[in-house]
């Protein structure tokens, strides 16, 4: 029965809602690639609070292997702020994966070249 | 289910139609270090499909395959009579120029407050057809794999068939396949399509499932990857290279206590089975054994 | 010098060789016969490490060698001339004897001098590409090149085979010289009226196993002849 | 014209490090029939010794080249005896596939080794670049120019004058010949994937030396070079593979000035591909060397 009803949803087309921007500020904790990242989410300009907010990564070569294991964001500070820690294998370039559930449901995909000083966007 | 669980099963699904393609040449006789180029033409495809034209995913995967198909028999035409080595640069040139064509792609349009479309090196953001439609990762999973049953329903099908047995005498000896009577180079010709077809199919569906895809996830790595699992998993029964994404996949997530020497085993490991094991695990002869019992 | 005993090989579940004993005496002669597909080419792959037997043993001056590869039996004094005369066929003559004296660690120019003088053909063509030479010559230049690694026993495996009757005198010239040198020879061969003038010893096979063995005379040579052309089952 | 003759020059520059790395493969390919991914990665692993014997101990030039021409043979070595020298006859698939799983343990070991994606690596030579007139030459360019011309004669010479290299080409003419001679082709076959594999830690040293920093994509890029520039030569020729690298070389110098590095890859490609499909009588040639 769900996948009938999986089956029509495939066949409808649909309108593009209103989309979340992210952007990801690191800290390297100067052990084994581990860094303390804060997630800032908005939508339409405001602060995006209350989400339920999973992180993960790939590189960029092969993004169905090598990804660390997706972990839960906390709450942040401030509104629309999220912390997650990350155990990257290796510095460089990632592709991180926001997974948003809760009051919005979306996947959020960013590039940031992780340093030993940080976090930067690429290019 | 946890989500990390139904990421990994996703991937594991997603893998092997590329690596069921690559391991179809290989029965074939032949290396490809190409097939990744043809699930980036599927993923590509499908992404302009659903999010620039408003197709429906179902619609955009079939166009997908299609195209797949045809940049694979483009390829495969003038490579028909290469053997070895050659066939294998080859397939690797053409790879590795589609993939150079994706970073030199830039065709966008607006829709909503936002550009969608290839942008070259910067990528395909966008691709947003599951979610626009609430379809769970669950429910995804369950889709992706629904098809790979299908395509191995169709492959076991085939391997019990004449076709089957004519592609095997192909792999083991065109020469002596060709003074069979058998139409070798339409046979290759097929083989080329179908494995692009399929890998194409896998890209459609990994272009969904990521919703962003860029040129640099179509690199060779891939290609090698998806050979290898043929391999590893062994050249006597589709389900080879299945086996061969479990292993890997399975392996790298079991060994996550081993971070940082996971590779150095695996690697190790998958050369030391190779030595035992130059079919793979599932080769000719276990297959036979299993339905000699069976 | 050379004992095989109970010798099997085969090729997946055929059996070429089913059970062959057969001894070769140090400085003689010693002949094979026996129609196509008797197992004695397989024979001949076999001691020389080619092949690797399912069972039984290959003795020479009393060492095992059946376990060994080909160039370890090579160096420890057996070579091979093998059916197909295969030569290096992209490197000159010369070259191709250089090759065969690869494991001697003992100055071997004066060798060299008296195989290029033994074959008067080969000195003409030293600089050649040895692809470029005739069948007859290629068998010269085969036996020179296992002869190279001085041998204390060749083994031949149908020198004749393919070639003009003055070639195959010349062929059979030389084994008599180089069997009067001291060498011991273990000869393969379908000719088997040139074979017994030369050979001490003989053995007929068949069907991978020896049915006769004796010194020339002791079979009638008819007899003896259809049975190594034609086998004694169909005759 | 100007700008063509410079070209020209930094195109035989870089040219002479890609036939440097065909050279290696070449070797390879003639004796054993099989292209080993394993190699730039080998290449790669030698040149972080030398980087992780740098930033330990800060040692001179002369003893990193050494350090990465040792790195380079060992892991060579490891690979023909893991990969190769069981699949002698047959299973070319599996021979394959196994130097690349060794390819990812090598690229696994440099990252633990040196987990930055970038190394400083010492200059071969500090001062700047010669001008020659209006044109300029980098010292760097120059000595792999030099070395490649060098390691060149020096290979001639080993395998038409030596006993070793008699074997050799005794062994890429007729492996069963070979044998028959008295000749081991398992022992010639590691000799040649050491040798090989040494030639190759030269070139990367030298590469990474003129470039001043060393990556873990040496490992592929050195692979997918050195085989492009040994099929542009035809298979498994010495004199092919040092024609293939400097082609390889001049192409991309100057499609690289007029169309950019994206389309330069590209054209690399595209030439490959329609002389693999066409098939000039040049790549057909059986012998090897």
């Amino acid at each position: 029965m769900r996948f009938l009803l999986l089956i029509c949803v495939f066949l409808t087309t649909s309108a593009a809602a209103q989309r979340v921007d992210a952007n990801l500020d690191c800290k390297y904790t100067g052990k084994d690639f581990i860094y303390d990242c804060v997630i800032r989410l908005s939508r339409g300009g405001e602060p995006l609070s209350g989400a339920q907010l999973s992180v993960g990564a790939d590189m960029p070569s092969m993004p169905m292997a090598h990804s660390i294991k997706p972990v839960k964001a906390r709450s942040g500070k401030k509104p629309g702020e999220y912390a997650a820690r990350l155990d990257l294998e290796m510095p460089g370039e990632w592709t991180v994966k926001l997974r948003l559930a809760g009051p919005v449901r979306d996947l959020l995909i960013v590039h940031y070249n992780f340093t030993e000083s940080g976090t930067a966007p690429r290019k | 289910m946890d989500e990390y669980a139904i990421g990994v099963l996703t991937n594991i699904g997603l893998f092997s139609f590329v690596a069921l393609s690559a391991w179809l040449l290989l029965v074939a006789g032949e290396l490809s270090f190409g097939q990744q180029a043809f699930f980036g033409v599927g993923a590509y495809a499908a992404g302009i499909g659903t999010a620039m034209l408003g197709w429906p995913l179902p619609l955009a995967a079939l166009a997908a395959m299609a195209l797949g198909a045809a940049a694979a028999a483009l390829v495969g035409l003038p490579t028909l009579r290469l053997r070895g080595l050659y066939f294998t640069m080859a397939t690797l040139a053409a790879a590795e120029m589609l993939r150079i064509l994706f970073e030199l792609f830039h065709w966008q349009i607006a829709l909503g407050d936002e550009r969608i479309g290839p942008d070259g090196t910067q990528g395909f953001r966008g691709i947003r057809w599951m979610l626009e439609r609430g379809i769970e990762p669950l429910d995804f999973l369950a889709m992706v794999w629904i098809l790979l049953i299908g395509v191995m329903v169709i492959f076991l099908r085939v391997e019990n068939s004449r076709l089957g047995a004519t592609l095997r005498a192909l792999g083991h000896d065109p020469e002596l396949a060709r003074s069979a009577g058998i139409d070798v180079d339409r046979l290759k010709l097929g083989v080329v399509a179908a494995g692009g077809a399929l890998a194409a199919l896998g890209g459609a569906l990994f272009a969904h499932h990521n919703t962003y895809i860029e040129p640099r996830n179509f690199d060779i790595m891939l290609g090698v990857h998806s050979l290898a699992y043929g391999l590893i998993g062994g050249l006597g029964t589709a389900f080879g290279p299945l086996l061969g994404v479990v292993l890997d996949i399975g392996v790298l997530e079991a060994t996550r206590s081993l971070q940082g020497y996971r590779m150095i085993v695996f690697g190790g490991l998958v050369a030391v089975l190779l030595v035992f094991r130059p079919r793979g695990l599932l080769d000719e002869r276990v297959v036979h054994w299993i339905r000699s019992r069976a | 010098m050379l004992r095989v005993v109970d010798l099997v090989t085969a090729y997946g579940k055929i059996e070429a060789l089913k059970g062959l004993s057969l001894e070769v005496r140090e400085g003689s002669i010693t002949c094979v016969l026996g129609p196509n597909g008797a197992g004695k080419t397989t024979l001949m792959l076999t001691i020389a490490g080619v092949l690797r037997p399912r069972q039984g043993a290959i003795e020479f001056r009393g060492e095992p060698i059946a376990a060994l590869s080909p160039h370890a039996i090579v160096a420890r004094g057996v070579a091979l001339v093998p059916e197909n005369r295969l030569v290096f066929a992209h490197m000159s003559v010369l070259e191709n004897l250089h090759a065969g004296a690869y494991q001697r660690k003992d100055p071997y120019e004066n060798d060299l001098e008296k195989i290029l003088a033994r074959f008067p053909r080969l000195k003409e063509r030293a600089s050649q590409d040895a692809g470029t030479l005739s069948g007859g010559e290629q068998q010269m230049l085969a036996v020179a090149r296992a002869l190279m690694s001085r041998p204390r026993l060749l083994l031949m495996d149908e020198p004749s085979l393919g070639l003009a009757p003055l070639v195959v005198e010349e062929i059979f010239r030389i084994i008599a010289e180089l069997h009067r040198d001291g060498t011991s020879i273990l000869l393969v061969e379908q000719n088997a009226h040139m074979a017994l003038k030369v050979a001490q010893h003989f053995y007929l096979i068949e069907q991978g196993r020896v049915t006769f063995s004796g010194s020339p005379g002791s079979l009638a040579e008819d007899e003896l002849i259809r049975r190594a052309y034609l086998g004694s089952a169909r005759a | 014209m100007i700008d063509f003759l410079q070209n020209t020059l930094d195109g035989l520059a870089l040219g002479s490090s890609y036939a440097l790395l065909a050279l290696g493969f070449t070797l390879i390919f003639g004796v054993l029939r099989r292209a080993n991914l394993a190699y730039g990665p080998a290449i790669m692993l030698g040149c972080y010794c030398a980087t992780w014997a740098y930033l330990k101990t800060g040692i001179g030039l002369l003893f990193l080249a050494l350090i990465a021409v040792a790195g380079s043979t060992l892991a060579g070595v490891y690979v023909e005896r893991l990969c190769f020298a069981p699949h002698r006859k047959g299973a070319a698939a599996a021979a394959m596939v196994a130097s690349f799983a060794l390819w990812m343990q090598f690229e696994e070991l440099a990252t633990l080794a040196l987990p930055r994606h970038l190394y400083a690596f010492p200059a071969l030579y500090a001062g700047g670049p010669l001008s020659l007139g209006r044109l300029t030459l980098r010292v760097e360019s120059l000595v792999m120019l030099v070395a490649a011309i060098l390691v060149c004669a020096a290979l001639w010479r080993i395998l038409y004058r030596s006993r070793f290299g008699t074997a050799v080409r005794a062994v890429i003419d007729s492996p069963a010949a070979a044998e028959l001679s008295g000749i081991s082709v398992s022992a010639v076959s590691l000799q040649v994937f050491a040798l090989a594999s040494a030639i190759g830690g030269l070139a990367g040293f030298l590469i990474v030396s003129g470039n001043e920093q060393v990556t873990p994509m040496l490992g592929m890029w050195s692979t997918l070079k050195g085989m492009l520039a040994m099929m542009l030569g035809g298979l498994g020729s010495l004199p092919g593979a040092i024609a293939g690298g400097v082609a390889l070389g001049l192409r991309e110098a100057h499609s690289q000035w007029y169309l950019g590095p994206q389309l330069r890859d590209f054209i690399a490609y595209l030439l490959l591909f329609v002389l693999l499909a066409v098939r000039p009588p040049w790549m057909n040639t059986r012998s090897a060397y």
